[in-house]
């Protein structure tokens, strides 16, 4: 900026020659005296320059193009529900790092009494400051996640959005979904508290039963037929090593697709 | 709304409409011998905005870049953005207030009340009930063909898999529920039997006879998909009505 | 949108609408929406300090500072209710792009 | 139109969201069993619990009467008016 001033709008004769009541009148002189000092407007102009500098190297968007907004924008929050997935998702891994601080997945005993896993959660949860937001924070971002997710397919499906070209796309949603799943699975079992220790025994039943590669695929996952420490530090390596690189590739290349192929709308 | 009652043929909210009036024009029966209604629609309406968005490339005020559709920045990202910070506090605010519980230990020797995983789970968990289904052969003497759980882990991938292949099965440009009721129908009852499924699978907190709950299961979605099918026609049909009309009034039939 | 307010639609319900120049309508959005957060926090904090974080019993309340949180509170709300009815101009009321 | 669906939705998510976190401190006595609608989990309400509670039910009455008044009952009022407008013109 220059440092000549610029021409201000003469807001007193403007202000005189409106009728205005008593209150409005008192309200815009405190503001636009504040607006004279403090200049905020003018570092958020600078912003807006910025938005449409960028934005007019861009084509029109269908919205625009076709007048849509008026119709459409009620139903925007179902069209941000993929990024607001992706968002859950990066709050989940922030909160989930840090809590991977305290957290030690070890002794997974099964008898009643409290094994360093659980313990750690609970220190977590009693003594650590703020601990107990950490872990409602890393937990909650979860859920979240896993509803917009659900919502986000809704959305794609009933306005036909995975047709051509996108089957791919729709293809890649589902791995992502049941990565989703597998990561709530997993995240689940690790404070090793009864409902954890049950919901494994539900996942070995479940792998056991797979025919011809049942007995393979326990071991592979759960360390075994039975719980053990084997199954928590396997839960552990998938929740923390193996789930968040993979996801976070392919919701980079599910987002990619989207960016590429630019957003479905249904006309 | 208020476009329905206009006089001059708005398709699509926008300028021109799809009725040209010179003689070139092919009749009304011509129309129909391709598609009709709203999917002729949809086709002429992206028609004219892959044309338009060709010329706006051409004029070279803009940068080349090949965008199919919707382009997600800054456009989507922006809105997203806004949307995104308040389920952002959305979420702080709940993990402030609600604190996840904390059960007991893990104990083999005691079996809980409840057993069950989070409930994103629970229409997986339901499909592993569906042993009544499960087929009784009488070459094998009423024994059945595989366990009961075999069969609920089939139902899990048979489920995945009808949705992995929807892209496949429904084709077209069709993008609306109304412009596709059967499978606007066919996704309706999807998410109330996933819903069903997962009250299946909490069968003992339901209070409701656990055969009926049983039936329900798969009652519900089906009743629930005809009706979404009879609706979205109806509306259809009502559309329909609504261009015909326009239609006639514009070139009434000699 | 005749002359510079427009007093209440049809349908008879009165809703003032000032029409400001851009810049005066930029003013009022961003230092109304600060004042109203910086004021509804502060207010928040007030109650908490009142009440000792709503530990406190009834007798052991501090009564003025509780209420000047509550003020506080219902004041940031004011002013941003208050900013709604400044515009600018083209700026269409959204009821109008609907009906 | 719009407008009118956005606000009866915001109504819903506030009075949803506060109405769960007031049920979630006072009416949820465990993890197993009765969530959110459980009996109360406190003997003797104190001045801040009864505040509390109070606001537990406008919450809930908020999200159900907020909605009812902006997607059903105003809708209805404005066809009224309408539909007396067309018959009075």
């Amino acid at each position: 900026m220059s440092l000549e001033r610029k021409d201000e709008h003469d807001h007193k004769g403007w202000m005189e020659s409106r009728e205005l009541t008593p209150v409005e009148s008192v309200y815009l002189t405190v503001l636009i005296w504040l607006d004279r000092r403090l200049r905020v407007v003018d570092y958020l102009e600078i912003l807006e320059d910025l938005y449409y500098k960028v934005n007019m190297q861009m084509p029109k968007s269908h919205t625009e193009q076709y007048n849509l907004d008026n119709k459409f924008w009620y139903w925007y929050p179902l069209y941000a529900l993929g990024s607001f997935s992706t968002v859950a998702y990066v709050v989940a891994a922030i909160s989930g790092a840090l809590l991977g601080f305290y957290y030690a997945p070890a002794a997974a005993a099964a008898d009643g009494s409290p094994t360093v896993a659980y313990d750690s959660v609970m220190l977590i949860m009693g003594q650590l400051n703020l601990g107990y937001f950490l872990r409602s924070v890393h937990r909650w971002a979860a859920q979240i996640m896993v509803a917009a997710v659900f919502l986000h397919m809704l959305r794609v499906y009933f306005t036909g959005a995975y047709k051509e070209p996108r089957e791919l796309n729709w293809l890649i949603g589902i791995v992502l979904i049941s990565l989703t799943l597998v990561f709530g699975y997993t995240g689940y079992l690790l404070p090793w508290s009864q409902l954890s220790f049950w919901a494994g025994q539900i996942g070995v039943e479940m792998s056991l039963s797979i025919p011809l590669i049942g007995e393979w695929v326990a071991q592979l996952m759960f360390g075994g037929f039975t719980l053990s420490q084997a199954t928590l530090q396997r839960m552990y390596i998938l929740h923390v090593f193996f789930l968040p690189f993979i996801t976070t590739a392919i919701i980079a290349v599910h987002i990619g697709i989207v960016w590429m192929q630019g957003i479905a709308e249904p006309h | 709304m208020s476009d329905n009652d206009t006089d001059d043929v708005r398709t699509d909210g926008s300028g021109t409409g799809i009725v040209s009036p010179d003689d070139e024009t092919p009749a009304w029966s011509e129309r129909k011998e391709r598609t009709q209604g709203l999917s002729r629609l949809t086709y002429e309406y992206f028609e004219r905005a892959r044309r338009e968005d060709q010329d706006l490339r051409q004029q070279s005020d803009y940068v080349e870049r090949d965008v199919l559709a919707f382009p997600a920045w800054p456009h989507e990202m922006m809105r997203n953005i806004a949307l995104t910070s308040f389920f952002v506090g959305m979420i702080l605010f709940v993990s402030a207030t609600l604190p996840p519980e904390m059960p007991n230990p893990a104990n083999s020797g005691v079996t809980p009340a409840i057993i069950l995983p989070d409930w994103y789970l629970y229409w997986s968990f339901g499909l592993l009930k569906l042993g009544p289904l499960n087929p009784e052969l009488s070459i094998l003497g009423g024994s059945k063909l595989m366990a009961d759980r075999t069969y609920g882990v089939l139902a899990n991938v048979v489920v995945v898999g009808f949705v992995a292949i929807v892209p496949f099965l429904n084709k077209g440009s069709a993008r609306r529920p109304v412009e596709q009721p059967f499978w606007a129908a066919v996704g309706m009852s999807g998410v109330i039997f996933s819903l069903t499924i997962a009250a299946l699978s909490i069968k003992n907190l339901v209070p409701m006879d656990s055969h009926l709950l049983f039936d329900l299961t798969f009652l519900v979605p089906i009743v629930s998909a005809t009706i979404t099918y009879a609706v979205l026609k109806t509306m259809r049909e009502g559309y329909m009505f609504d261009l015909n009309r326009r239609y006639y009034r514009l070139r009434p039939p000699k | 949108m005749t002359g510079d307010q427009s007093a209440g639609t049809e349908d008879g319900s009165e809703r003032r609408d000032v029409v400001v120049p851009l810049r005066v309508y930029k003013a009022v959005t961003v230092f109304s929406t600060l004042f109203a957060v910086v004021s509804v926090v502060a207010g928040f904090i007030l109650v908490d300090v009142a009440t000792q974080r709503a530990s406190a019993p009834a007798s052991e309340i501090d009564v003025p500072v509780g209420i000047a949180g509550i003020a506080c509170i219902l004041a940031g709300t004011v002013v941003y209710a208050f900013s709604t009815r400044f515009r600018t101009e083209e700026m269409g009321k959204s009821k109008d792009d609907a009906t | 139109m719009a407008d009118e669906f956005m606000k009866g939705f915001a109504c819903l998510m506030v009075g949803g969201l506060g109405w769960m976190t007031i049920k979630g401190w006072y009416n949820t006595p465990s993890f197993e069993g009765a969530q959110l609608t459980g009996e109360l989990t406190i003997e003797e309400p104190t001045t801040f619990d009864q505040i509390a509670l109070f606001m537990g039910d406008a919450f809930f009455w908020f999200a159900v009467l907020g909605a009812l008044t902006f997607w059903v009952v105003l809708p209805l009022i404005s066809e009224f008016q309408t539909y007396l407008n067309e018959r009075s013109a």
